[in-house]
């Protein structure tokens, strides 16, 4: 597990691919966790047959929270829109593949939380998207 | 049927003597309930093993405690059959769970003149609360009447309906009479007036089978330590509509969402009413006990507790002298409420006592019900899934003995 | 000072294992503290032989229970030098505590305008509910700043004080910066300034010794679980006067004299205070846990944590990006907070865990004064009783494992 | 136990030799125990040279406390006012016999605290005279 936490995880947090923020977008979404302070910025082009062109994140927080979003932005990109929308939180676990108590959990699925709210179009983003 | 040779097995108090070598006869069970080992033991290894705080923690210990606390929670929905376990509160006790009611829905939806109706049979916990608000606020306080044989006089509630009260809180069961009231028809009447209703489970949730999505309750009120699980916890279960536009109640840590140094934002549900340190180690007991009475049956326990009500009020009203209060058996849970010629029940509670035989004598947290029947005070004895009908037979030779003493 | 493998024995936790074969190394007890067997037993004992409700009971059961949980009040007032024991009312914990005076004492005194000094470093125990007062009655709150070291600014506070505040509620020992405010010297100026004085005890009482009449606070509130007690359980002590003068908080039973449809008095101290059944078995195992404490010792399980504190600053401090909370040893409790360069507490917490090592992570209920040091979070580690040297150094090569992992 | 139960207490509730009401009287107090409902009235004539000339109980509730109430009221004839003023509860229970725990001891000292706060020509009786 420490190996994994540190390979996958310290890896992206370390080294984002998908850091950034696009100019313009179709799609953008921010919110963040008030209990640790994670915040997470979610920006998306989409292409004319709906699916996802590009994406990128922005934000700060915990290792967890900034390598899920990014294993998360890379994941969607070229997915059609009506595919993210069906993503749940177990997409999250199985790219970091370690387990997490209910605190962390918040964490990695504040992405998660933050994209579908932005796909969806929601005025505010809610726990029960990635339930 | 249980087989209540084995279920006695379950609680090791049953193997105490008093008096130094007295065996025990508990019956005490509407005041609080005995404790089954598999209680005893969760909670103990609780602390052996996993005690933290919750919430927040992300340590190993902190995450098994938090996921202990919540599967309780889990369990307890599950019981009662609420549609989801947030919108079940844990509280200290029925008492709590009625107040912070009283605190935050009532405070913030009654003004003066405002109607509540109650009842005549309510327990202390269901009308201090309601006394206070009435001379805070000016809310007016009626009471559905209680007739001789103690029951509920619907007639009267519907004329106090007509008078559209904004709440109708009352006991399902009551710890004197026995009674249980016809709860789902007194809420959907309640609600046909567009009343709230508020349920005083303290009694019905540990001997019942009761379905929050069949009554229909608003508020359901109840505590563990009546229903086999420890001190120090019980649980409100409400409408997730209510409980979401209702204010906090304590504040402090684990109800917030966001503090500043001059405004917070209070947590989502249940989280919103839990200020503080919860009785974690307490949630896991309240877990295991209800782990065990659904092991049990409800309708087993309701089933050994009637045939055990029969055969007392049977054997007790042979006794000349001995008047019984509340309805017949087959209207009431297990509680024989009696009083005894010329005897005081005090008396009678402590003769019986040096048998072993444990008994309560007051006005149980009903005075005005006993000021309605005109006595200061009641005997009672009351049965749960552990007791017996040969217990029974000691409680009445005891009060043949009080007789004779008296004589 | 104290023998910390013997008292290792005492806690059946510490020979826990967690990821299979770690071993634990709690440094949370901030958060809540571990059990010792006598604790666990005696709610163990209470269950299997005395269980009853309190009061009122003539049974032996009843009689055995009511005077334990006398018995316990007696030893938590003696504790912290109380005149008496009525004046130790049990609440579930600090959090609850301190609402009650909110809901009673500052409702009944504070109006609109009237100014609430608090500090910059309460836990939202200490702050929630005088926000809950400041939207609902208009009373304003002001805030003694806390400087760069992490010490309460006393000048600022004369100043405040000059504003004839009502009210000065502070705690003894922050749960953050582990700083320990010169609580007499705060009540001396609040009293001479004419306002009333609430201590919020949570992190002193179970780790210095108290006198609530050298102290002479007001009001002064603490909880179970953090000094040895179980969960479920705390106190609030106040003095005799305002006690009594005080409007009843919960309604229910035991909390009052006599109770009739349209009234009702209240009780004497301390049952005023406590509505429905109480936390009986934990007020048995808070009785118990302070018998612990006080054969151990308080000065020496306080010389034994600065011991600690004092090297466990000393290690932390060594460590190139780690940053320390708070003053130096000699003016605080056992609290090491800190932020470690460009690793998240939360990270840092976890991959702790994976040695077994319990820290906590976040802003510990202090989100003002995280927000003041201008961070989210922080790591917090904590000492107790039962904490080793042996294990501040684990905690030192973990974080830099985290350093490493991070590098 | 039993033995002492039926003997001195269920005698003294059955043929109580002082229940009644002097008048005139030179002290009259009564209270009531409101969690039972037992309740007390002493009246007591007093002699020239300061001592307990008669005295009498009325009232009514459990055993324990009329029993006691008898018992009390025939202690106490012939005595100083002085020395009725600083009997305490060990007096009762010597008479009585028996162990009582909190709830029963309310019940057998509430004829004390009555006399008590009629002999100091109290307002009101607190249980604070009978500990
Ligand atoms: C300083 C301080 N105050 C108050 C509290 C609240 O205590 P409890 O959660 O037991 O109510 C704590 C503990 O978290 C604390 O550290
Ligand atoms: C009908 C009823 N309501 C309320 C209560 C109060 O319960 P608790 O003391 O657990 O708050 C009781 C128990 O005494 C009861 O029997």
């Amino acid at each position: 597990m420490d190996d994994l936490y540190r390979e996958v995880i310290i890896e992206h947090y370390k080294n984002p691919s998908y850091r950034g923020h696009l100019d313009p977008h179709d799609i953008q979404f921010a919110d963040n966790n008030p209990l640790c302070g994670d915040h997470i910025e979610i920006t998306l082009q989409t292409a004319a047959d709906g699916t996802v062109k590009d994406a990128r994140f922005d934000g700060h927080g915990c290792a967890i929270s900034q390598a899920s979003a990014d294993l998360l932005v890379e994941s969607i990109i070229g997915k059609p829109l009506d595919e993210v929308k069906q993503l749940n939180k177990e997409h999250i676990l199985d790219m970091l593949g370690i387990e997490l108590g209910p605190v962390r959990l918040k964490c990695a699925l504040l992405s998660l939380k933050v994209l579908k709210a932005g796909v969806y179009g929601l005025g505010e983003a809610s726990d029960s998207l990635v339930e | 049927m249980l087989n209540v040779n084995e279920i006695r097995k379950d609680f090791p108090i049953l193997q105490r003597k008093t008096h130094d070598s007295v065996p025990l006869v508990y019956l005490d069970s509407t005041a609080t309930s005995q404790k089954p080992t598999p209680v005893i033991e969760a909670m103990d290894a609780y602390y052996r093993r996993s005690n933290a705080n919750i919430h927040r923690g992300v340590h190993t210990l902190a995450e098994e405690a938090t996921a202990m606390y919540e599967a309780a929670r889990e369990k307890i929905a599950k019981f009662i059959n609420s549609p989801s376990a947030r919108q079940i509160v844990y509280t200290r006790n029925t008492t709590e769970s009625i107040n912070l009611v009283a605190y935050t829905w009532a405070r913030a939806n009654l003004k003066a003149g405002d109607l509540v109706v109650l009842t005549e049979m309510e327990h202390h916990s269901n009308l201090v609360p309601w006394l206070m608000l009435q001379s805070e606020r000016g809310v007016e306080l009626e009471f559905i009447p209680v007739t001789e044989d103690g029951l509920l006089d619907l007639e009267a509630y519907k004329t106090l309906l007509a008078r559209t009260p904004k709440l109708v809180a009352f006991t399902h069961m009551s710890n004197v009479l026995g009674t249980i009231n016809p709860a789902a028809d007194i809420i959907r009447m309640a609600h046909e007036a567009g009343a709230v209703t508020l349920v005083d489970g303290a009694q019905s949730v540990p001997h019942l089978k009761v379905d929050m999505q069949t009554l229909d309750a608003d508020f359901y009120a109840f505590s563990a330590h009546k229903m086999c699980g420890p001190t120090g916890i019980g649980a409100l279960y409400g409408k997730a509509e209510l409980l979401e536009a209702m204010p906090p109640f304590l504040g402090g840590g684990d109800m917030i969402k966001e503090v500043k140094l001059r405004s917070f934002k209070p947590n989502t549900l249940p989280h919103k009413f839990e200020a503080g340190t919860p009785a974690i180690a307490e949630a896991v007991g309240f877990g295991a006990a209800v782990d065990y009475l659904t092991k049990v049956g409800m309708e087993n326990i309701a089933a050994h507790e009637h045939a055990i009500t029969e055969y007392a009020l049977e054997r007790l009203e042979e006794i000349p002298g001995v008047k019984l209060f509340g309805p017949s058996a087959d209207k009431k849970g297990g509680v024989a409420a009696f009083t005894f010629d010329g005897v005081h029940p005090h008396d009678v509670a402590q003769i019986l006592d040096r048998d072993g035989i444990a008994v309560r004598a007051g006005h149980h947290c009903a005075q005005p019900l006993h000021e309605k029947f005109g006595i200061p005070a009641t005997s009672r004895a009351s049965f749960y899934l552990y007791n017996t009908k040969e217990e029974v037979d000691l409680l009445v030779n005891g009060i043949y003995k009080v007789k004779e003493m008296f004589g």
